[in-house]
């Protein structure tokens, strides 16, 4: 048992910590979410020269880390800050569905941020079922709908699931390829997604099928976890601050008991989310990893909520604004229960792979 | 014991389904429903339609043009008007400043402004919270200094509802800086396009332009504008507080919104089923409706109180605490039931978004509603000084 | 729409509370609990002179009530003072069975006191199951078991359910009757019960069905409702006095802002509950009556269980000793759970019956 | 970070097993699966086959006899000795006054009773709590009054757990009345075969006995049975309190616990099916599980710090509050789970009850268990008292 970050980890967390607090504070992030493209090239660009996104490729990618605790550090820090840039998405679900298919020089353009990828797999009536593609795929050509497709519209490349006759496969189609159409549209927690249509448009077979996906989707779920889990630090630590600051009847309102007492339980379940990362990417090789990462997602769904939910009201009116840094990582907080499978979904999996 | 409504209430009910499905708009419920923001003339379009009427003022005594309604068929009206999705009327003038001026204004300003909330003439807005002081309304720090024929006013207040629409506000303002916290406050009424006045739009956090800050630099009121006496304003803001404290529990939007949690939850597929024969899915709505269910005797038992002539006291601050607790249980469940699609963003203060907003499950902004809903149990005494109220009471042996 | 009680139910209310409050203290209990039989002879004759048994019937059965309200009146006082005497399976659920049989004489000698019942429907493996009956009538002879039998010792007649081919009846079996064995103990909060069996045992057919069992079972369930809505005040009443005497740093601890939100949403809780025992009695004759009993025993469950838990947790070490009031009454509550159906099994029955 | 054991460590645990499928007494274990009240005899027993292995003082030093075990060894030897249903190891001796004495004891103190704890000569209880004082153990009023080569005690202990089978006591009491608070208290080790001394049992509201209470009336106690200094008692105290924090969160109990919910649901009827199929239940039993799984990797988490030399604060109070939720939760399932058999009463302390209680689905008194570990969250400081350490620790900037 060793529950320390090896030193590379430790620094990759330490630098990308110091990097965002300098960075990407309220104001900037702020201009971010006002853009047309909902994102920044410049932190891209810049996260690619810190390595955060070679932190999330093995070394035989072209990578240095790509373990599920290498995935947990970045994205803890990014949720940590309320990053905006769909890097789950477009640089590890979309990379690592590239680097399974070995698709090496691709792999090193995400790594080094020049190439922007998007996903294409969730449809209209799919919610969070991995396996409902209607969307077909015939002598190459594709045709069908895809739902709420992250950085859809800012990528060069997009990752199409569709059904071969019986087998999901996963294709890669150009932007601007023939048939195409992308309809975008803003988030509420910041960046953009898009409805994507297909109407015949050529893709190229990646000889990936849903099992792939499947691979690809626990490492995104580390991710959501672990994103999560930063957001609801500083969440935690936003309230914390706010209740030792704000003055009522001549006192801090953090000494009144029952405020006290409640930020007591946020603390103890911040400790339980945190285990809950653990767990998830600790046990990403387990044959049991898919139970760990239902239960994972499952907990940090109930604890996000609670988390989110108590960290408003403790501070009342002022989280009630936009203009305010927890209105946004609260939205990010509770919008992470809205990918990969809410807790109600890695509920049914966890009682079903646990039953099994 | 009799829990259902008598003859003469069930003709009520009928009438008032009938009016609603005779003359409320159908783009307005269409709106309401779909939590799309309301423009000023929906509103102004909508008020017109029920004084026309005779039921915009469900409150008011027939002698100021009221409808003077019963507790129970003001209740029977929330129920129906919120099922049909009928906007809720907007309460500054008609269910707060109306009755504060026909209890303690003079007949001057009864006669002036009570014509001119029912017509439409003014929009109210009220200028009663101030930054940092939170619900404690004692310590506010606007002033207004008495100047000849005047009252210069100068102070900042905020959360003001609706304020971009106003043309009025009513304020509470500190008028003998040296009496102690809840004296030396008066009940000021400001008409906003008085140079000084400034307001400035709050974007809530579901990006929302709902509430507002006011500006008060060296505003010129007169002093026919003061209600009752000076220094006596604290009264008549806590009449108004404790009058009208039956619908807290906002039973109706608590039942139109399980209505379409359920609608919606019919359509959605969760692993090839509808997501409301999800075992896990369909407990949490069971338990929400099984609250609601009860919470809506204990309002009817609160409304029957009221009837008889009891002020509701402590039930009132219960059914608020647990009113905001269900109506964002149900939120929750809304924006759990679309799914990945509870994720885009409409917003009216982001240009042009609406439009493009996928909505295959016809549910509204579902996700943004939730976080717009946690201010149920923040504003207006939030669910923590609720709970104060309900404990000193009780312990002191009140209950 | 009228939350009155009639005057005869206000007077009612108002001597039984009296009677229990002068009569059923805690010493006189707690002698009561540890008696053999586990109940009250005296205090039985005393309820019955009162008019409390009568209340539980109709007119036309010989009482002078019976109607939902009644039932919930009295069970609400007999909750209250945390009565251990089986006036629910007894009087209540044994006499509206046999007044639904037309056996006058015997309701009379019930309404009077001088006649104790059992009703032997449950079965070990049933659980809460109304319809899981797999006791055999043949020929008038009965033979199975039956579990957790209120009040089987004492009772001079049993009302068995068997099944008879097909069709689930109810049987009179006599107190000594042959093949009949009645295994007594003790129950947690109060009372005892048996486990019954039967070996070819004489029952005299009542020629009631399951039906009718199950129009019984709709009036227990609205009398647990308020045996345990009326255990819940006196559990919130002696948490609200604690808070007020005990002091802690000079001041009673209800002062100090944690227990008094806690307590305040106990008292939010209180109201709920009320409400649900309303409910559940004035919709007795409702076409959607057991949607609403469900409902309704469903919220009792969830608000018991959060009602006993915080107020020995407010209390604090007493509430953990057998002496105290408290103890016996937050047994009531929670044990209330096991009779009629638990919060789960009439959540579940709810969203069937709201779903038709 | 690596969530596994390593090679020593698997086969520690190997040899936990091993030795818990070989030495365990099966009469013992089947008692502590049912919850049955363990007679005296029967703790002194496993008590001695531990000591006979040298596996009883497992957080002691070598040099006193002890096993010297790692915090991860003691979590494997936890977590093992649970799921064999091995009684827990009767803390007063070993773990509470044996690091006491060893840090602040004489070497005389040290050679006398040490031994005596491990061959069993002694069986000692805690004089800690007193009636009225709660959790604040500053306020303690027995005094013990010097005079000559003794002290005499008067005065009261309470919540004594198992005091009924102890012949030593080891207290607090205060030695100087003049003293603030938390000064002028000493640590005194009381023959409770003296005269003066009598217990009281206290029967818990499940018809156990566990606690007592203690009389002290002119007790004498010879001053070398004074620990370290006089007046310094407060500081051997919190020594105590915290020494020996890891474990506090119960994960071994729990883990068990789950896994007798399992079994009983798997049996239980529910509707014709298995009750544990039914997704009302399964989710309940299903979040708890995450739940506990997340908190036993928080467990290891602070043994981890523990062994790596740091003294864990903050979070011990953290996972005693969730401990005692997560185990509190698992009762209520049990509970829950033998449905109408919950009800039936099984008391050592009601004659002859025991024997006649019928349990088809063979678990065990479980709503008296349930009622009983309300006490979890009440008895070794509440959970108001720790949530208020945590807040104090976390909002003063310590963490």
């Amino acid at each position: 048992m060793d529950f320390n970050l090896t030193e590379e980890r430790q620094m990759l967390q330490d630098t990308l910590r110091r990097y965002l607090r300098e960075q990407y504070g309220t104001a900037r992030r702020n201009d971010i979410l006002a853009s047309d493209t909902g994102f920044s090239a410049d932190i891209w660009a810049e996260l690619a020269d810190l390595g955060v996104l070679g932190a999330l490729f093995t070394e035989d990618m072209g990578g240095f880390g790509g373990a599920g605790f290498d995935i947990a550090v970045v994205f803890e820090e990014l949720g940590r800050a309320g990053v905006v840039e769909p890097i789950l998405d477009s640089a590890l679900l979309g990379g690592r569905l590239l680097a399974a298919a070995g698709k090496t020089d691709f792999v090193e353009q995400v790594i080094g941020g020049a190439l922007h990828l998007a996903v294409a797999h969730g449809e209209p009536d799919g919610r969070y079922d991995l396996d409902h593609v209607n969307t077909t795929a015939t002598d190459g050509k594709l045709t069908g709908r895809k739902a709420v497709v992250m950085n859809a519209e800012a990528a060069d490349h997009m990752i199409v699931s569709a059904k071969d006759g019986d087998t999901i496969a996963l294709y890669l189609v150009d932007k601007g390829a023939q048939g195409l159409d992308i309809q975008g549209y803003p988030l509420l927690a910041g960046g953009r997604a898009a409805e994507v249509t297909l109407d015949n448009t050529p893709g190229d077979p990646l000889g990936l099928t849903l099992e792939d996906y499947e691979a690809a989707n626990r490492l995104a779920l580390i991710a959501q976890c672990a994103e999560a889990l930063g957001a609801m630090e500083t969440a935690t630590a936003l309230t914390k601050d706010y209740l030792m600051t704000r003055k009522q009847f001549g006192r801090p309102i953090g000494t009144f008991q029952a405020l006290a007492h409640r930020m007591s339980d946020l603390l103890i379940e911040l400790e339980q989310a945190r285990s809950a990362v653990i767990n998830a990417a600790g046990y990403i090789e387990d044959k049991h990893a898919d139970m760990h990462l239902s239960a994972s997602k499952n907990l940090i769904g109930r604890i996000g909520r609670l988390v989110a939910e108590e960290a408003i009201q403790m501070h009342g009116g002022i989280a009630m604004t936009q203009e305010y840094e927890l209105a946004h990582i609260a939205k990010r907080i509770v919008m992470a229960d809205h990918r990969f499978g809410d807790t109600d979904y890695h509920l049914e999996r966890f009682i079903a792979l646990s039953a099994a | 014991m009799d829990l259902s409504y008598s003859p003469d209430e069930q003709a009520f009910q009928t009438q008032v389904r009938q009016f609603l499905a005779d003359d409320l708009p159908q783009d307005i419920a269409e709106k309401v429903r779909l939590d799309t923001d309301l423009t000023k003339d929906d509103m102004e379009r909508w008020h017109a339609i029920l004084n026309n009427r005779g039921w915009l003022a469900q409150n008011w005594p027939q002698e100021y043009g009221g409808a003077e309604w019963s507790a129970v068929q003001r209740h029977i009206y929330d129920t129906e008007a919120a099922d049909a999705n009928a906007p809720r009327i907007v309460p500054f003038g008609l269910s707060m400043l109306g009755p504060v001026l026909q209890k303690f204004g003079s007949k001057d300003q009864q006669d002036h402004w009570l014509p001119r909330i029912l017509d439409g003439t003014d929009w109210w807005c009220q200028g009663y919270s101030e930054p940092g002081a939170g619900s404690d309304l004692a310590s506010l720090k606007t002033k207004a200094v008495r100047d000849g024929d005047h009252y210069i006013v100068n102070g900042q207040k905020t959360w003001t509802t609706l304020g971009q629409f106003a043309n009025m506000i009513f304020c509470l303002v500190r008028t003998d800086p040296d009496a102690k916290q809840q004296e030396g406050i008066s009940f000021l009424l400001i008409d906003m396009e008085t140079p000084g006045v400034e307001v400035r739009p709050i974007i809530l956090l579901d990006g929302t332009h709902e509430v507002n800050e006011v500006w008060f630099t060296d505003v010129k009121v007169p002093v026919e504008n003061l209600v009752g006496e000076e220094n006596k304003g604290w009264t008549y803001a806590k009449y108004l507080l404790t009058h009208e404290r039956t619908g807290l529990g906002g039973v109706g939007f608590s039942q139109a919104g399980l209505k379409a949690v359920k609608r919606i939850a019919k359509a959605a597929n969760h692993n090839g089923k509808p997501l409301i024969q999800n075992p896990h899915f369909a407990a949490r709505v069971a338990q929400v409706e099984i609250d609601l269910h009860a919470m809506a005797t204990t309002n009817l038992r609160i409304i029957s109180q009221a009837a008889a002539g009891e002020a509701p006291g402590l039930e009132a601050s219960m059914l608020k605490v647990k009113g905001s607790i269900i109506r964002q249980e149900i939120n929750d469940l809304a924006r759990r039931a679309v799914g990945p699609y509870a994720m885009p963003f409409a917003s009216e203060a982001v240009e042009g978004a609406n439009d493009r907003i996928p909505d295959p499950l016809d549910a509204g902004p579902v996700a943004g509603q939730y976080f717009n809903n946690r201010k149920l149990s923040i504003f207006g005494g939030s669910n923590e000084i609720q709970r104060g109220i309900i404990a000193k009471v009780t312990m002191s042996g009140g209950a």
